[in-house]
């Protein structure tokens, strides 16, 4: 549950480009399956070049909190358990788990036999060192948050280790996704400015190789992964921080794995160069769009305002105008594919006349027939503040502007520098409305948003949102283990946030990547296509970076 | 009757370390004209500037109308002003060259708020034909001028406020010999009709015997020599005045 | 000489520290805290382990105190370390200096070859259709907009033609070439950069040093040359040339600071790691030391550069003594 | 009264002297500052129509320079945006000189610590990258039209400081600025009425071409993402949304560039021809 | 006969500087060429080398015979070598006729005429004691600005004689010097002309010098001689009332006049020419012919001749007489 820049939270990423997602078949298995169909193993070999427009920042995971640092962390480390392609979770470090009946307690029985990059064997040790460096004050992470509700966390043997929380907390066990990091190399370290953060050293499918600051990050193929070597023996991460040039590198056949825009994907690669070299996919990305209302504000404190602007917004034309069609209408904080998010809440249909009667039921009227509504004496005009350098939400917010002009609303749109807007807007809540976005993590659990505890200076409930009912579910959610139970919990918020209107929910756009066509055995999974990136390949004939 | 008193002037430019004027002392007596004389870089400038405060000199004073021009306050020095004019030399700097004539001379009606709007055009062609130009001047611009003209241009702006005293600052020195002779024929007449007081400064011994009454010779910030002409350019006693008449009389 | 060149450096002093006050304040006064960028809304990041990074940071010390930190250290030369990746200032500047400095002396010396020829023959030939030609060219270059001649260039030679790569400065098999490769190689990343560097600022020099020409034709000494007999060559190429190109040297010495100033726009559109986007990156960031590291040095060139060209100035013209 | 005429004459002659570049850029200038003046006639569509239907369409005969990404028509957006990049170039460089010409004027006439003071202050301002000092007050106040002008103004008028101080360092010692002090002028007399006009030719030609680089100042500024913030348009934040729909929209990237161009290159050909007329002069 | 210029004719932008002038110049024989500012004078001297810069002027018609060689069809190479070598200069300005960057060793080598000689040092320190500056013989390093204006002017009449040139023309030498100066540098010229029995075409505006100098006199107006003569007989008896105009206007202190018999109204401007004598308009003596045709150089006694038709009678009845 993030709030989208360019960038999303620790563990997934927009761009889907490496996913720590494995595949659910077991290794043999698999292998198998590949053997009959191509009747010989997959070759080794060439290098893949994915290209970005961000430069990571440090290579510590823990510290790790921007998209270019979590992509390349997701490759050379491992967390003890992942989403796999269908967003459930699985063992990764740990063999298995078994949480205790009252929640309280969950063990982790590890796998054996996995070695760090430099040949050290991983022990639970490992696992306690990462647990005890985010709960350290001094270390400058940003994912303390999780792992404050542990009450204690004990190493039973090298390959396994109990953790006991303070209450039952089900987000913990997803928490444990998080990059283990290995004891015997940073236990004297100073983690905040330590050599690691350039040259780690992970569990990872990856292992690091170099660095050139500014331009690009390499990574080898790790031969002895506990899930077989991988099949690409070297990963590019390379550095472009220009979207046109990036576009023309792509042309180019500079890079071969970037995230296209949606008219890049609709209009720029639909050439024969692109569809002899590359292969596009489009699947919905982890994170919505909306129009948050500060709920302080007269105005908009009145629910049938909120729902009147609801049906005043043609969703469907934003996504034709700004996605060109690639993404669909949001109706809740929920990803559409998760077990989380409820089918049966619908969008409400583009409907101005209703919205024109409702605000008459709200009290405004045109009284001085300047088109613009009136209530005892005060215009209904309002601000809309977004962050500079996101095309999408300017686009998106000059279509609302038009459409609320239509029923009688004169809509300001007001572009500030990231930061500032967030120190200057956000936290000290000097705001009409805003339109951004959040990023989707694989847990449901949105308590840091929706829960009315959580919106003094600087948290994330700034629209101010307070319903008791949605509290008590929040609460409920964190502390059952059982995807059912919470299942029904989170259609009920879903259902309840969508009558409510807190924001005005626009839409969920698609994640575009765009890969040159040598590489094959890409799989699109209810996650994207990062799952099964160790299953890539580029057979012998096409293969273009030769050692 | 003395007119004005010169009294210890001194000035030093932060650039150079000798003075340029080094504490003279001369007065001017009412309706003479007094020459100084001196080759250039002799100071002689720089003490016309000195003198009306255009420039400020480290000590000394200027009385007149016993009043000490260097020490008084600026507002008075305003009003003292009107009776004390200036001339100088090269007619291409002595005139701002984006005005036109007649702006240039109602500049000085403006700023001592003399005569109404309307009486200011009639007074400027006066003095204009006072000094042997005419209304056809108004329009024009100095770099339309002759270099006599442009001259003449100045001299009628020092007569503007009806002065009693005028430093002529070298003001033939870059003219043609034959619009020399008009201009100082023209100053001698203008100093009978408004019986003014010249300081005529100038390089050339020739220009100084033929209109001054008394002269200072002047040499490298000090008075070398002064008295009446006949007795100077007769019996010169400072030989640095010999070398200046050895070297002027040979040209004739 | 050298004494009024140590008394220009010990007035230097007051004016940096000048600079550093007032870089310091605006900084600190310009809304968003660095620590933005490192929870940028993460949900897992409460409102007291932001308070918690910022009091790592020191952020939360009256601004005096913060400066006085600073400069306490900036004496030993310790630029202090960045708060987005906690790497040495220092490094993280030294690491993009040389190729910066590359880019720039290579479009300098561009600039004077091609330059300051065209502005002196234009200035032979004042008033011809190879001056009006000339002087319409060099407008050109600066007239394109910078990022719109360089995506087109890119476009075409990079993209289309394939003739040079599109951007970034080494090729990926980098680390395999031999040395001759490794210099072709780079040489061939940057020719495109530096010619649109360069062709931006060739109407500068070339219309001073058309002027400088113009005027120094005029002067008596010249015709006193042509008077005694000289060949025209000699005349205009070594008694007007000399003096015409007196003031060429002050543009050098002003030039210092662009040297590592960079240009953030042709650099991400390159793609190449300079001191611009570095500069551009940590004040998005808010990046307090590296910011203040990057304007010290700046600035200190930017003083030095004028004393240089004072100097050089002197040391070119004999009629300039150094009092 | 003949000599007039044969004045006349004289200068009729210069007239049909003058270069042609310069003519040319004179054109350019009038033309655009009309297209500024009129866009309210000229322009078809109101700017900010938005028409989802006819995204990025190329030019036709209802829309003459093609639609932008959200169907907004090109033609009346660079209209407009021409009055927006116009009124930067003028306002910005409008305050640089005013700046520029009260600080040199001080700093000239006065000399002694004046002049030390505020040519240090020139010293300090020009150590700073222009960006930096754009970037940091657009961070303190939001980047609106009138700020921007602002800032560009702000940061550009050591230039023209340096040069009036310069002319009128050399005037002062002239004699007519004796004379007017001989015949009682105030020193704010002498300096407006006097040194100011007479120091003003070169100062005219650093103007003309400081609104061409005013003008480009903008476009890198939309470039970064804080110049004119839209929906207002300019031909940079138009140049800018160009540069992302660069393959698909031709029209996008080329018809705001060759304006910027053609604008700068015109602003320039005319500083440079005025120049040229003053040195002859 | 050194120099003959037949019917010169010259044309600035605005009209006919020179409208047909004959001047000869005899071995050993100084001629001055004197005339009010705007006459054209300057434009004779410098068409002799053909030193007028082409945009300004042309040279329309006319011979200028050096030698009896016609300078004006010379190609370019020739007449560079008559340049420096036949023919040299001495121009008003010292201070910047000297090239400001470039020592005076270096500028007074350019001047040697065997180009490279070995004994350079001596042949330049002879030179310069030859023309009163022993002080800085030796010294190689010294730069114009360094020098007096007097001294600065000895300097470039060292670099006019050096070639023994048949003809040394010299435009207002000594306007820009104080009068003790003026005087050395007048003796000095007349001291070298009569040791090396030089030609010498002396232009200048004031009589003074000319008188003291020339052997004969040439008076200019509108842009032709309206009077030439010896000097004696010019002094004792001018032929042209704008000759004894100009006279009268010379302020001495031998004999001191209260007011001059100035000579009214300003010189003609070359556009705007009056019919006629061009000096009608101004003259006390003016009757209807004078008006309709300008007069033709008419002999009043051998070698003195005038460009006016009463010139005869005006003398005959003592209108005009010498001072």
């Amino acid at each position: 549950m993030l709030l989208t820049r360019q960038s999303r939270n620790n563990s997934i990423r927009e761009m889907n480009m490496a996913k720590r997602v494995k595949a659910v078949f077991s290794k043999a298995a698999f292998l198998f399956f590949m053997l009959v169909l191509l009747g010989f193993r997959p070759d080794y070999g060439d290098a893949i070049v994915v290209g970005s427009i961000g430069e990571p920042r440090t290579l510590v995971p823990i510290l790790a909190s921007d998209s270019a640092s979590g992509t390349i962390c997701g490759m050379v480390f491992n967390g003890l358990v992942k989403y796999d392609k269908d967003l459930k979770l699985v063992g990764d470090l740990a063999e298995r788990w078994e949480v205790s009946e009252d929640g309280l307690e969950i063990t982790f029985y590890l796998r054996k036999g996995v070695t760090w990059h430099d040949g050290e064997s991983f022990t639970a040790k490992d696992v306690e060192f990462t647990y005890k460096s985010l709960i350290d004050p001094d270390v400058r992470t940003a994912y303390s948050g999780d792992f404050k509700m542990v009450k204690s966390l004990e190493v039973i043997d090298d390959y396994r280790l109990k953790v006991v929380y303070k209450e039952a907390f089900s987000p913990g066990l997803s928490s444990w996704g998080m990059n283990i990091m290995p004891e015997h190399l940073l236990k004297s370290e100073d983690l905040n400015n330590s050599k690691f953060a350039r040259s780690p050293i992970g569990t990872g499918q990856y292992k690091f190789r170099l660095w050139k600051t500014g331009e690009r990050v390499e990574l080898e193929s790790n031969h002895d992964y506990f899930e077989g070597r991988p099949y690409v023996d070297r990963y590019i991460y390379r550095i472009i921080p220009d979207q046109a040039t990036l576009f023309l590198e792509l042309r180019a056949e500079g890079v071969d794995y970037i995230g296209l825009t949606p008219l890049q994907f609709t209009r720029q690669t639909e050439s024969r160069f692109f569809k002899d070299n590359f292969q596009k996919f489009n699947f919905p990305s982890f994170g919505y769009t909306y129009m948050g209302y500060n709920l302080n504000d007269a105005r908009f404190k009145d629910l049938t305002v909120r729902q009147a602007i609801n049906y005043a917004i043609d969703k469907d034309e934003i996504i034709r105008g700004v996605l060109l069609g690639l993404g669909r209408v949001a109706t809740g904080p929920f990803f559409p594919e998760s077990w989380a998010y409820n089918k049966e809440v619908k969008a409400a249909e583009y409907d101005p006349d209703k919205a024109r009667l409702l605000l008459e039921k709200a009290g405004w009227s045109d009284e001085d027939g300047d088109g613009i509504l009136e209530k005892d004496g005060a215009k209904f005009s309002f601000t809309v503040v977004t962050n500079q350098g996101n095309e999408q939400r300017r686009m998106t917010a000059e279509i609302i502007q038009r459409r609320l002009k239509e029923v009688g609303i004169e809509l300001k749109i007001k572009i500030i520098e990231w930061s500032a807007f967030v120190s200057e807007f956000i936290d000290k809540r000097r705001f009409d409305a805003v339109l951004l976005g959040w990023g989707l993590g694989q847990d449901p659990d949105m308590y840091d948003i929706w829960h009315s505890s959580k919106t003094k200076q600087g948290e994330f409930n700034f629209v101010g949102y307070s319903n008791s009912e949605v509290d008590e579910l929040l609460l409920a959610g964190r502390r059952t283990f059982d995807q059912q139970a919470r299942a029904r919990i989170y259609h009920r918020v879903h259902a309840i946030l969508y009558r409510d209107q807190p924001y005005l929910f626009l839409y969920v756009p698609d994640s575009l990547p765009i890969i040159h066509s040598r590489f094959k055995g890409i799989e699109v999974g209810a996650a994207g296509i990062g799952h099964n990136f160790i299953e890539w390949h580029v057979p012998k004939s096409e293969q273009k970076y030769i050692r | 009757m003395e007119l004005l008193k010169v009294v210890n002037l001194k000035k030093v430019f932060p650039k150079t370390k000798e003075p340029a004027v080094n504490g003279v002392d001369f007065s001017i007596l009412k309706g003479e004209v007094l020459g100084l004389v001196g080759e250039s870089g002799c100071g002689k400038s720089t003490l016309a500037k000195c003198m009306l405060r255009l420039i400020n000199a480290q000590e000394g004073n200027i009385l007149y109308k016993d009043r000490d021009l260097l020490k008084i306050l600026p507002k008075d020095m305003h009003r003292m002003r009107k009776d004390l004019q200036i001339i100088f030399q090269d007619p291409y700097t002595s005139l701002d060259p984006r005005m036109r004539i007649g702006d240039i001379l109602e500049e000085v009606f403006i700023i001592h708020h003399s005569f109404l709007r309307g009486r200011r055009k009639v007074k400027v062609i006066e003095i204009l034909e006072m000094v042997g130009l005419g209304e056809t001047y108004l329009k024009r611009l100095p770099s339309e001028l002759s270099g006599g003209e442009r001259q003449r241009v100045g001299i009628a702006r020092s007569l503007a406020t009806d002065p009693e005293f005028i430093i002529c600052d070298e003001p033939i020195s870059s003219l043609d010999i034959s619009v020399q002779a008009q201009i100082l024929n023209l100053l001698m007449d203008l100093q009978k009709r408004k019986n003014l007081t010249y300081l005529f400064i100038s390089h050339d011994l020739g220009v100084i015997a033929s209109i001054c009454d008394r002269v200072i010779v002047m040499q490298a910030g000090n008075f070398v020599e002064r008295g009446l002409c006949e007795d100077i350019f007769r019996k010169p006693k400072h030989d640095y005045t010999k070398n200046l008449l050895k070297s002027s009389s040979l040209l004739s | 000489m050298f004494r009024y060149i140590f008394r220009r450096i010990i007035g230097l002093v007051p004016l940096l520290l000048g600079i550093t006050i007032i870089t310091f304040a605006v900084i600190h006064l310009a809304p968003g805290k660095p620590t933005d960028m490192e929870t940028q809304f993460n949900p897992k990041v409460s409102l007291e382990a932001r308070e918690r990074i910022a009091h790592l940071y020191g952020l939360d010390k009256p601004l005096h105190i913060q400066y006085k930190d600073w400069m306490a250290r900036l004496v030993r030369l310790d630029f202090g370390t960045s708060f987005v990746d906690a790497r040495p200032v220092i490094d993280k500047i030294k690491e993009r200096i040389p190729i910066t400095l590359g880019i720039s002396l290579a479009s300098i010396i561009l600039i004077l070859l091609i330059g300051v020829p065209i502005g002196v023959s234009s200035a032979v030939r004042q008033g011809s259709f190879y001056d009006r030609g000339m002087t319409v060219f060099v407008f050109v270059g600066f007239a394109i907009p910078t990022f719109w001649l360089s995506l087109i260039l890119m476009d075409l030679v990079g993209v289309r033609w394939g003739l040079l790569p599109v951007s970034g400065i080494k090729s990926l098999e980098f680390e395999k070439f031999g040395m001759l490769e490794k210099i072709i190689d780079v040489a061939r990343h940057l020719v495109l950069p530096v010619f649109v560097s360069a062709f931006g600022s060739l109407a500068g020099i070339s219309r001073y040093m058309r002027s400088n020409m113009v005027h120094v034709l005029k002067q008596d000494y010249i015709r006193t040359a042509r008077a005694k007999g000289l060949k025209e060559k000699d005349v205009i190429y070594k008694h007007a040339l000399r003096n015409a190109l007196l003031p060429v040297v002050t543009i050098l010495g002003l030039a210092v600071p662009g040297l590592i100033g960079g240009s953030v726009i042709f650099e991400s559109i390159f793609s190449i790691p300079g001191m611009g986007r570095l500069f551009y990156e940590s004040v998005m960031a808010r990046d307090y030391p590296v910011i203040m590291g990057v304007l010290v040095i700046g600035a200190a060139l930017t003083l030095l550069g004028n004393l240089l060209a004072d100097v050089s100035y002197a040391a070119v013209d004999p009629r300039i003594k150094l009092e | 009264m003949k000599r007039n005429r044969n004045n006349m004459r004289y200068s009729l002659k210069i007239w049909n002297g003058v270069n042609k570049l310069m003519l040319f850029g004179a054109l350019v200038v009038i033309f655009f500052a009309m297209v500024a003046l009129f866009a309210p006639l000229i322009a078809p569509y109101d700017p900010g129509r938005i028409d989802i239907e006819n995204i990025l369409t190329g030019p036709s005969p209802s829309h003459l320079l093609g639609t932008d990404s959200l169907g907004r028509d090109l033609f009346s957006r660079m209209v407009y945006g021409a009055r927006i990049s116009l009124m930067v170039g003028l306002i910005a460089v409008g305050i640089a000189a005013v700046i520029g010409i009260f600080l040199g004027a001080m700093a000239g006439y006065y000399g002694k610590w004046v002049d030390v003071l505020i040519m240090r202050f020139v010293d300090i301002m020009l150590c700073f990258p222009t960006f930096f000092l754009i970037l940091a007050v657009i961070a303190l106040l939001e980047p609106s039209i009138v700020n921007i002008m602002i800032i560009i103004g702000v940061t550009s008028w050591m230039g023209v400081a340096r040069l009036i101080r310069a002319e009128i360092l050399s005037l002062k010692e002239r004699d007519f600025i004796y004379a007017e002090k001989a015949i009682g002028a105030s020193d704010f007399r002498i300096i407006v009425r006097h040194l100011i006009p007479n120091a003003m030719a070169p100062v005219l030609v650093n103007i003309t071409l400081g609104i061409a680089a005013a003008i480009l100042v903008e476009s890198s500024l939309s470039f970064l993402g804080i110049g004119v913030q839209p929906p207002t348009p300019s031909w940079g934040n138009i140049l800018t949304e160009g540069k992302s729909v660069m393959g698909a929209a031709w029209w996008m990237v080329v018809f705001p560039g060759v304006a910027i161009f053609i604008t700068v290159l015109g602003y320039n050909l005319l500083g440079e021809g005025i120049r040229e007329k003053l040195t002859r002069s | 006969m050194v120099l003959e210029i037949k019917g010169l004719r010259v044309r600035y932008g605005v009209g006919e500087v020179v409208r047909g002038l004959d001047l000869e110049i005899a071995k050993g024989e100084c001629v001055g060429l004197v005339g009010e500012s705007g006459c054209g004078k300057t434009t004779v001297g410098l068409s002799i080398t053909r030193l007028i810069p082409e945009r300004k002027g042309t040279i329309s018609s006319g011979r200028i015979l050096l030698e009896g060689q016609d300078l004006l069809t010379l190609d370019h190479e020739s007449l560079r070598k008559v340049r420096g070598k036949k023919v040299s200069y001495v121009f008003q300005e010292p201070s910047s006729s000297l090239n400001p960057v470039f020592t005076i060793y270096e500028q007074l080598k350019e001047a040697l005429p065997g180009r490279g000689a070995t004994d350079d040092d001596a042949v330049i320190s002879d030179l310069l004691k030859s023309v009163g500056l022993a002080k800085i013989a030796g010294k190689k390093n010294i730069y114009p600005h360094e020098l007096s204006g007097g001294m600065q002017q000895r300097v470039m009449i060292a670099m006019a004689i050096v070639p023994r040139p048949d003809l040394l023309v010299l435009d207002e030498p000594t306007t820009a010097l104080d009068v003790t100066v003026q005087n050395q540098i007048l003796d000095l010229i007349m001291e070298l002309k009569n040791k090396i029995g030089l030609s010498v075409l002396f232009i200048s505006h004031d009589l003074r010098t000319i008188f003291r100098l020339a052997d004969r006199v040439a008076v200019m107006y509108a842009g032709r001689i309206i009077e030439e003569g010896p000097r004696k007989r010019i002094v004792a008896q001018p032929g042209h009332p704008y000759t004894v105009g100009l006279i009268d206007s010379i302020p001495s202190f031998e004999h001191r006049k209260k007011r001059f018999d100035a000579i009214e109204g300003r010189a003609p401007l070359f556009s705007d020419l009056p019919q006629g004598c061009k000096f009608h308009p101004r003259c006390k003596f003016k009757i209807d012919k004078c008006v309709h045709a300008e007069p033709e150089l008419e002999e009043l006694s051998d070698g003195h001749v005038s460009r006016c038709i009463r010139a005869k009678g005006l003398i005959a009845n003592g209108a005009i007489k010498g001072s």
